[in-house]
């Protein structure tokens, strides 16, 4: 019986990583991919070590799969909200298909600091024209 | 007899200390030293000639079978009597000489030296010891030579003597430790006895060459002998001391003192005959080109040099004495010419024998020394010069081969050092005094008095040889293996060939110093031939050489560190290649290795993309993204076969690098791709060889079998033992917890490291102190 | 001082979770490691404030699943369908919960749930710029982050 | 407690080095505690070598985990010899640096590191296993990448991106050799690979095995083709640095050659047959080097380059006799280079500069100092009875004895370059005329220091001098001590007895 | 699995020995950590593979009851990892201070002290 | 970093970091983990700390200079295994034990108390190099 | 079928294939957040890939070293934003 579950939520959360990883691939802009993979993955991941806490059925495993899920839940959010932001100051364009960017103008250049409200100091704010990836 | 050596030495390092009080007026007390040891030697006299022969054995370093051992035979005493006698001599000169110099005190430290090496030279019965003495000549001679050390000719020359007579020391060595590899002792009367042996041994020739080239480089042999009109830049009291009874003599002692063990061969015989003929015809004819009195000398020293080694190389009975007496001769007659040629020098200020003359006006006492010494020289009747000259065609005239070609050699060389002896020791006593000298003032008793004692010697010797007889000339030859008890020195033999070519030799000698004036011209002359010269052909070797060491130095020391890195790269994979595909055989056992699986596969695969992707990218922060790509892909690696440790250690290191690495990027270099197409492909192609090498070496390894006799041992007693579970954490803070010990240490070394380098700011008054 | 001992009593639990060692000792032991380790850091966090309110956390954690299951299924068919039916775009969420951790909280809740990405919040933490890929109406956006999340979070941080 | 013996001086630096970092900032405690350390330190490796001389080889199983299994330590007389060697350099050099490092660079750990280097030293000394050799070898390094950047200078980080990268490259050999060791035989004890090593079938990889050794200790010893950090990087740091590296880094590399060779990987043609063609070529191309440079310090480090070249050759011709050159070699060179280092130091503060055109004049202004320097000098380049002639007896010899007339003609070669070198030397430092060398405002000449530290820079070249004079007049002893080295060497069965059998007699 | 794991080990040799040929600071880093990976992988494998079992004595035992993995080229390549560690951020900050100070990124440029001088 | 999320989810993440070092320190012995892996863990940490809340509050955290741990953890390393040496006249590093097993942590002795000497080394070593490096960047 | 099978034919390769499928985007880019993100993706499949393994091989031991993956694979995404932020504020 405990098999079965055991592959039911590891097969669950398989899928689930092969979903963000196909998200990587056919998300078009680095903000959506950022989106999907965040949750994806880490539900995937999640699912996985609920299986192996079955699996065990011992506390010092389940615990431990427990601290991970809740490392990979704690992190993971973060760590999204950082290279998404950072992608947006060092000027990662948004997908040609979106409808709204109330972010644009906020960030003041070399400080950073973020606005709640559009100032009348637009050139101090980050221009994604100007703004060039490592990469090229 | 080890006092007697070490009397110089401790005078020497007395100097150190107390040379102000022998710089002054003092100065001449020193010559008591060398006068106390002439007659100390002079007190064996009679002993070696009644056939004794004197030893001493000190131990020194038994284990290498080399002993201060001492032996005064004839040989040995002729030569000590001369050291000191003309070290007398010098000593008293110098007091005068070089009254005041600044650094008189020194230069009596290096005659010291010098002395008691050469003490030590002639006296040693153990070749290593021996060579211990060659070696302090050299050096010795080497300050004394560059005594003038802010001259820069004078540098050079000492640079170029201690050059060669070093040069020929190696040889020493190589040929001593090659006769004691013969003989099994370095004992030089050990090998007396087996003569034989050593004749027959394969390796004779070379220890012939090897002690020849000691002997030719020491006593300024063609072609080694330019060192020696060189190092006339050094003050004239050194010249004689060196030049006439001592130093270059060194090599004609080795040479006489092997002459029982290593001579009566052919190839003994025949190559000093060749090498001293040629060196005396050679020199003899290039003094003809000198005006500098001092070159004269020095190469009438070197023809002098020649004729003895030529006759050594005779090696008969007659061609010894003739030797022997001739060392005396030469010792006699070449010091008081050098002396004279100092006391010119000193009080006129110039040797250049173009503008000399008629200084017996001014010093007549030194005029008639040179005069004395000169007859000497030019062995005229009754100077012992003449008794020499007798011997030497005696020897020549019962040659067994090519006697008229060797004949004629030396009377030829006889006359041209007639031609030498007189334009020394006559010329610029003669004629009309010069302008420029007429307010020339006298030397004092110190400076001629030494000059006189040795002409009058000279004379002396000559009419009565029995002075010498039997108290030096005998015991010599003895010393050389041959018996002259039978003959008697004497100036009259009456008429015979010998006489004949003697009369010749003077007739046509005087002739010629009548009409051949030193002059510029014959000198600049000869100088157009300087460039086929021996001197030139090294000076040019030297500099090819120098070129030749600096490209090769520059060749491999080229400042790229990728050369370098190429180079030990290369090496190893050539080296290991030859013997992983030459001699082994590549074979790789499948059957041992396990099977691959798919997700290992995946593992693989990305870890190689990543590292692909690390070198070929061109961002800095791309490629260390890609290495934490590896570096996760590495900690797979370790989670799927069995090491958990590795892997939790691996990420964390991993990620502190990228860290470490991200803190400090934007202050690195961009990411430059600096090399050209063809360097890539060509360090593409080393590079790749050594990973399949290490690959197959790998493959390899793993086909042999395997011992777990340790890791059983770690598994039976982690827990029973050390307490510990984990056997890899056991190991590290017990099994091999010293391992760990040092490697934290390592850490916090490193860690020190970049605090100082990053926090460390030398003010730039403390650069590169 | 209170709060100080709460999270050491919260680190506590954290220790015997990890070490799976229920006994006794264990917890004596946990909770001298953590003193000591709140000790050393007990300058930064004077202003902590810990979720008291157990059964509130244990309902926030099935909607947070529920939610979690429901975006991740939309973003499912968005990639494993060939055409692109998302609206996406930046967009400024006014924010209710004032304490750091509130915001924190609300971020990274929005963060996981698949769709939608928290950017940053403003300096002066009024608002939040939130990326999400269905932006049909911007009103009802950010009407379903307030009526959600965030009010969910400001009950248990209340 | 003499059961323990062998691990003193060990225990000593380490114990230092932790000590001196206590005292971070304090660095007049640091020199005095440096000094005192270094002495004591002499006195146990003086008890260590005599407690070896008079009972034999002795070994410490650490954490008293029998052979093979921990990690043994092992004191015969090569290694006693090497620790005695160490501590007297040590001492030196700690006295040395004391008068000639300036501050600055005391107060960034110079006196930890330098502690940590001779710990690091002492350890590959007396380490009985392969492993443990390695992470000695790695705190050699690591230590010397510090000393050789401390105060980051433009020329001493290029040299020790240089040195960093060889020394490096080196340790990754190392490493891959242990690889394939521990592959073969499945141990790192030392003697217990001696037995294991010949019992593996497949020959063609113990020689592979042992050219990866070959190369990466060639690498540390500055082995032809494999010296290229050397020159790059000797001359740049304090030459208190130079002294150290001159005497000791270059010969732990050899002594683990030695070790190696002589114990593991014995007996192979091949083998010997590369190592005297390296040793040739080594004399050779450092000979070269040393002809054309101008930098005395550069000289001094291609001369080292060019010696370790005798220690290999006698290595390489694999006789009882040979190997005692080395040896003997070996005893000479360390305290010769390390003198020679601490001497252009001197000089350098004399002066202000270290480059033979501009240099002159030394013999004239300084007569005792000069012919204090004349020691150092000319034992190097071997005039009898100076310490460096007496090993040529052997090597010579042993070049005769095994008909290796190439390693003859080398070491003739390079005896007479170094002469030719060392007198061109002296004739341009010590005899030519002083040349005017610009003047450093703020430069602290040797003239201008306080008058203890004058004394902590002379002593210890004083000391070494008069320690290189006892070599080459009490050459019987050194000799002595070769030979008996030389012999152990030869005859490895009683190492291994003494690590593997020594549990079971008692 | 083995001989997959022997061409990671020499595409890591190859890849760290052609970075560190490059003439860029920041390549010869990451040579250098590509090397010393491959050393220490190569420890792992000439130590002999297995899968699936750490050297770790079970809970309830005081040997081990099942085959485990050698443990001692373990410890080995932890103590390597270490102290590569120690080198490589030692490198890392070396080449920061060198490229400051000899204000170059190329080490072609970087050959004045093998010059005379 | 001006980021608000980070900096509060760093301040909650220090102390679970460094009971998890702990954990992982004192566990090492047994399972996998010990001084090397639980240092670099509670450097991390700090270093997280760091990150999100600049270089000074970090260090005023600490109190003293990280690079103090290095020779105290040194000093404890080389005495826990010079003890033996000294007052039992074993050799260096020779492992001694309490009789009983202590609970929670199990046997206790010098291979302990030497894996405690690794792990301040590795805090010390890591946070110097990363502090010396952020302070001069 | 048992599960240990299922999990090594049928689970383990489609983890693989998503791992490649996220180095392809690692290698594509085109911007570094991107490949900043794929490492981090990367590192989270890690774990389930070691969550899996240690079923497969019925030791809960790997899971300690997926802990540490879950821990600090946050650190590097933190230092690579923090080096994107300070490099565009030099300029
Ligand atoms: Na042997
Ligand atoms: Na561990």
């Amino acid at each position: 019986m405990s098999s079965i579950i055991i592959g039911i939520l590891v097969t669950l959360g398989t899928l689930f990583v092969l979903l963000s990883a196909i998200g990587l691939i056919r998300m078009p802009d680095t903000y959506m991919r950022i989106s999907v993979n965040t949750k994806a993955a880490t539900l995937g991941v999640g699912l996985i070590l609920v299986g192996t806490a079955v699996f065990f059925n011992d506390l010092s495993t389940t615990s431990r799969s427990l601290v991970i899920i809740l490392f990979v839940f704690l992190t993971a959010p973060v760590s999204a909200h950082l290279i998404g932001r950072a992608s947006y100051f060092t000027g990662v364009k948004l997908w040609k298909g979106s409808v709204v960017d109330d972010l644009k103008g906020k960030y003041q250049k070399n400080s950073y600091i973020l606005k709640s409200e559009i100032d009348d100091t637009p050139e101090d704010n980050v221009d994604h024209t100007k703004l060039d990836d490592d990469n090229k | 007899m080890l006092a007697a050596i070490l009397l110089g030495f401790l005078f020497a390092i007395l100097l150190v200390f107390t040379g102000k009080f022998f710089r002054g007026k003092l100065a001449v007390l020193s010559a008591i030293i060398p006068g106390a040891l002439f007659a100390y030697f002079a007190s064996f006299i009679p002993e070696i000639a009644s056939g004794e022969i004197i030893s001493r054995t000190y131990q020194w370093v038994p284990a290498f079978g080399v002993d201060l051992s001492f032996k005064l035979d004839g040989l040995s005493l002729l030569f000590s009597l001369m050291i000191t006698g003309i070290g007398f001599l010098v000593f008293a000169y110098t007091a005068s000489y070089l009254k005041g110099h600044k650094y008189l005190d020194r230069f009596y430290g290096y005659l010291s030296l010098f002395m008691a090496a050469m003490l030590g030279l002639v006296l040693s019965d153990n070749i290593i010891s021996l060579f211990v003495f060659w070696e302090l000549t050299s050096i010795s001679s080497f300050f004394l030579i560059g005594f003038n050390n802010s001259n820069p000719a004078s540098r050079k020359s000492a640079l170029t003597a201690l050059g060669i007579t070093g040069f020929g020391g190696f040889f020493l060595l190589a040929g001593a430790l090659l006769l004691g590899n013969i003989t099994g002792t370095f004992t030089i009367s050990e090998m007396l006895g087996m003569k034989e042996a050593i004749a027959g041994s394969e390796y004779y020739i070379l220890a012939v060459l090897f002690i020849f080239v000691a002997a030719f480089t020491k006593s300024a042999q063609f072609p080694f002998h330019f060192w020696l009109p060189g190092a006339m830049k050094a003050p004239t009291p050194v010249s004689t001391y060196l030049h006439s009874a001592t130093m270059v003599k060194a090599g004609i002692y080795l040479l006489m003192r092997f002459t029982p063990i290593l001579g009566d061969q052919e190839f003994w015989n025949t190559s000093l005959i060749i090498v001293g003929g040629i060196t005396m015809v050679y020199s003899a004819i290039h003094a003809l080109f000198r005006t500098d009195l001092k070159g004269v000398l020095a190469y009438s020293t070197i023809s002098a040099l020649g004729i003895l080694v030529f006759l050594i190389g005779l090696g008969t009975k007659g061609a010894f004495l003739a030797a022997a007496v001739f060392i005396i001769v030469h010792a006699l007659y070449k010091a008081t010419l050098f002396l004279v040629t100092g006391i010119i020098d000193h009080q006129t200020g110039t040797r250049d024998v173009t503008r000399l003359g008629g200084l017996r006006k001014i010093m007549m006492p030194v005029a008639i020394a040179g005069i004395l010494a000169a007859i000497s020289s030019a062995g005229i009747p009754p100077s012992i010069g003449f008794l020499g000259k007798e011997l030497t065609y005696e020897a020549s005239a019962h040659a067994e081969t090519f006697t008229v070609i060797i004949v004629i050699a030396i009377v030829l060389t006889k006359i041209l050092l007639l031609w030498a002896g007189f334009v020394a020791g006559i010329k610029p006593f003669v004629g009309k005094l010069p302008e420029a000298h007429k307010d020339v003032k006298a030397p004092g008793f110190l400076m001629w008095g030494p000059a006189i004692i040795l002409a009058v010697l000279g004379i002396l010797f000559g009419i009565f040889p029995k002075l010498i007889e039997s108290a030096l000339v005998k015991p010599v030859v003895l010393a050389l293996g041959a018996d002259a008890s039978d003959y008697h020195l004497a100036l009259w033999h009456g008429f015979n060939t010998v006489l004949l070519l003697s009369g010749i030799t003077i007739a046509v000698g005087i002739l010629l110093y009548f009409f051949v004036k030193p002059s510029i011209k014959l000198e600049n002359r000869i100088g157009k031939l300087e460039f086929i010269s021996p001197k030139s052909i090294l000076e040019k070797g030297t500099h090819y050489f120098g070129v030749f060491s600096a490209f090769w130095t520059n060749v491999f020391q080229n400042g790229y560190l990728r050369n370098y890195v190429t180079t030990i790269v290369l090496f190893l994979v050539v080296l290991v290649s030859y013997i992983l595909f030459g001699t082994a055989g590549v074979t790789i056992d499948y059957s041992k290795l396990s099977q691959v699986t798919a997700y290992e596969l995946v593992v693989a695969i990305i870890l190689i993309a990543g590292v692909f992707y690390t070198v070929f990218t061109k961002s800095r922060l791309a490629a260390v993204a890609a290495m934490g790509v590896v570096g996760l892909a590495i900690c797979l690696i370790f989670v799927f076969y069995s090491a958990p440790d590795l892997a939790m250690t691996q990420f964390s290191i991993d990620t502190l690098t990228v860290i470490l690495f991200v803190l400090v990027l934007y202050r690195l270099p961009k990411y430059l791709s600096l090399s050209d197409y063809k360097m890539r492909i060509r360090d593409g192609i080393l590079s790749v060889s050594l990973g399949a090498i290490i690959c197959l070496l790998a493959l390899q390894v793993l086909a042999e079998p395997t011992n777990s006799e340790i890791s059983d041992f770690y598994a039976e007693n982690a827990y029973k033992m050390a307490h510990g579970k984990n056997v890899v954490n056991v190991i590290l803070v017990d099994f091999r917890g010293a391992d760990t010990l040092i490697e934290i240490s390592v850490l916090a070394i490193a860690a020190i490291g970049v605090f100082g380098l990053l926090k460390l700011r030398l003010k730039s008054t403390d650069r590169s102190q | 001082m209170k709060s100080r001992f709460v999270s050491n009593l919260l680190l506590t639990f954290v220790w015997v979770a990890l070490t799976g060692d229920f006994g006794f000792p264990n917890y004596v032991f946990g909770f001298i490691v953590n003193f000591f380790i709140l000790w050393v850091i007990t300058r930064g966090n004077r202003d902590a404030r810990y979720f008291t309110i157990i059964p509130k956390l244990i309902a926030f954690f099935f909607y947070f699943l529920w939610e979690l299951f429901k975006a991740n299924l939309q973003v499912a068919y968005e990639v494993s369908t060939p055409h692109y039916r998302m609206k996406p775009g930046i967009v400024k969420v006014p924010l209710s919960v004032q304490s750091n951790l509130g915001i924190t909280f609300l971020a990274n809740m929005i963060s996981l749930t698949p769709g939608t990405l928290s950017l940053d919040v403003s300096n002066d933490k009024k608002v939040l710029y939130v990326h999400s890929m269905y932006i049909t109406n911007r009103e009802e956006f950010i009407d379903g982050i307030k009526n959600g999340f965030e009010k969910r979070i400001l009950e248990i941080l209340k | 407690m003499t059961q323990q013996l062998i691990l003193y001086p060990l225990l000593l630096q380490l114990f230092l080095a932790i000590l001196l970092m206590f005292f971070w900032r304090k660095i007049s405690a640091q020199r005095i505690i440096s000094m005192i350390g270094s002495l004591i330190h002499l006195a146990v490796s003086i008890g260590v070598f005599a407690y070896i001389w008079n009972h034999g080889t002795q070994t410490v199983q650490a954490g008293d985990w029998e052979a093979p299994f921990g990690i043994t330590f092992i004191a015969d007389t090569f290694a006693a010899t090497m620790v005695l060697l160490t501590s007297i350099a040590g001492l030196a050099v700690s006295i040395f640096s004391s008068g000639s490092v300036i501050s600055d660079r005391l107060r960034f750990g110079y006196f930890p590191i330098f502690h940590f280097l001779l710990l690091g030293l002492t350890g590959a000394f007396l380490t009985g296993d392969i492993f443990n050799l390695y992470v000695w070898f790695e705190i050699i390094i690591i230590s010397s990448f510090v000393l050789i950047t401390i105060g980051g200078e433009k020329a001493q980080l290029e040299g020790a991106v240089k040195y960093f990268t060889l020394n490096f490259l080196a340790s990754m050999i190392f490493l891959t050799a242990i690889a394939v060791l521990y592959g073969l035989t499945g141990s790192l004890n030392m003697a217990d690979l001696a037995g294991k090593v010949a019992a593996v079938e497949n020959r063609a990889l113990v020689e592979i095995d042992a050219i990866l050794f070959l190369i990466a200790f060639g690498i540390k010893s500055a082995l032809f083709p494999l010296y290229f950090w050397l020159p790059a990087s000797y001359h740049t740091p304090p030459s208190a640095v130079s002294a150290i590296f001159g005497g000791l880094l270059t010969k732990v590399g050899v002594y683990a050659l030695i070790r190696v060779f002589t114990l593991i990987f014995v007996g192979d043609v091949l083998l010997d047959q590369i190592l005297l063609v390296l040793a040739i070529f080594t004399l050779f191309s450092g000979a070269l080097g040393a002809l054309v440079q101008n930098n005395i310090r550069k000289v001094f480090s291609y001369l080292i380059i060019c010696h370790i070249g005798y220690m290999i050759i006698g290595l390489g011709m694999f006789t009882e006799v040979a190997i005692a050159g080395a040896i003997f070699y070996l005893i000479h060179d360390i305290l010769v280079k390390t003198n020679l280092f601490m001497m252009s130091g001197l000089i350098y503060r004399i002066t202000g500069s270290n480059s033979m055109r501009a240099l002159g004049g030394f013999y004239a202004n300084y007569p005792k100092l000069s012919l204090l320097l004349f020691i150092p000098l000319f034992s190097l380049v071997g005039i009898p009875p100076l310490s460096g002639f007496w090993p040529k007896i052997s090597l010579i010899t042993a070049a005769f004895e095994s008909e290796s007339y190439w390693s003859l003609a080398a070491i003739i070669f390079a005896s007479f370059i170094t002469l030719v070198v060392i007198s061109k030397l002296w004739a341009e430092v010590f005899w030519k005329d002083v040349q005017e060398i610009p003047a450093r405002p703020k430069f602290r000449y040797f003239h201008k220091i306080r008058n203890i530290k004058r004394i902590q820079i002379v002593v210890p070249i004083v000391f070494l001098s008069l320690v290189s004079l006892y070599v080459g007049f009490g050459a019987e002893h050194i000799q002595i001590l070769s030979a008996r080295i030389s012999s152990e060497l030869m005859d490895s069965q009683q190492y291994i007895d003494a690590v593997l059998n020594s549990q079971k007699t008692q | 699995m083995e001989i997959i794991l022997a061409i990671i080990i020499g595409v890591l040799y190859a890849a760290g020995i052609y970075m560190i040929l490059r003439r860029s600071l920041v390549k010869l880093i990451i040579g250098i950590i590509l090397l010393g990976n491959g050393a220490n992988l190569l420890i792992f494998l000439l130590g002999r593979i297995t899968e699936g079992a750490p050297p770790i004595i079970p809970e309830n035992s005081k040997v081990f009851l099942e085959a485990y993995a050698d443990p001692l080229p373990q410890a080995l390549i932890l103590t390597a990892i270490v102290i590569s560690f120690g080198l490589q951020s030692f490198a890392i900050i070396l080449v920061k201070r060198a490229h400051k100070v000899v204000k170059t990124d190329d080490l072609d440029e970087m050959n004045a002290t093998d010059e005379d001088s | 970093m001006r980021t608000l999320i980070l900096k509060t989810a760093s301040n909650y993440l220090l102390p679970v970091l460094l009971v998890f070092s702990i954990f992982i320190l004192l566990r090492g012995h047994y399972l996998p983990g010990g001084g090397f892996v639980g240092g670099l863990i509670a450097a991390i940490a700090f270093v997280l700390h760091a990150f999100a809340n600049g270089l000074d509050n970090t260090k005023g955290l600490l109190r003293f200079h990280p690079g103090f741990l290095m020779p105290v953890g040194l000093g404890l390393a080389f005495f826990s295994g010079l003890t033996p040496v000294l007052f039992f006249d074993d050799p260096f590093m020779t492992g001694l034990w309490f009789p009983e097993p202590f609970p929670v942590i199990g046997s206790v002795g010098s291979a302990l108390f030497f894996d405690i000497g690794v792990y301040l080394v590795v805090i010390g070593v890591t946070l110097t190099i990363i502090f010396t490096i952020s302070e001069s960047a | 079928m048992t599960l240990t099978d299922y999990l090594y034919y049928v689970i383990l390769p489609l983890l693989a294939f998503s791992v490649l499928l996220i180095v392809y985007r690692f290698i594509k880019g085109p911007s570094i957040a991107d490949k900043i993100i794929a490492l981090d993706v990367l590192i989270t499949t890690g774990i389930g890939i070691i969550g899996v393994y240690s079923i497969i091989h019925g030791r809960s031991t790997f899971l300690d070293t997926a802990m540490i993956l879950a821990l600090i694979a946050f650190l590097s995404t933190v230092a690579f934003s923090y080096y994107l932020e300070k490099r565009n504020r030099k300029k």
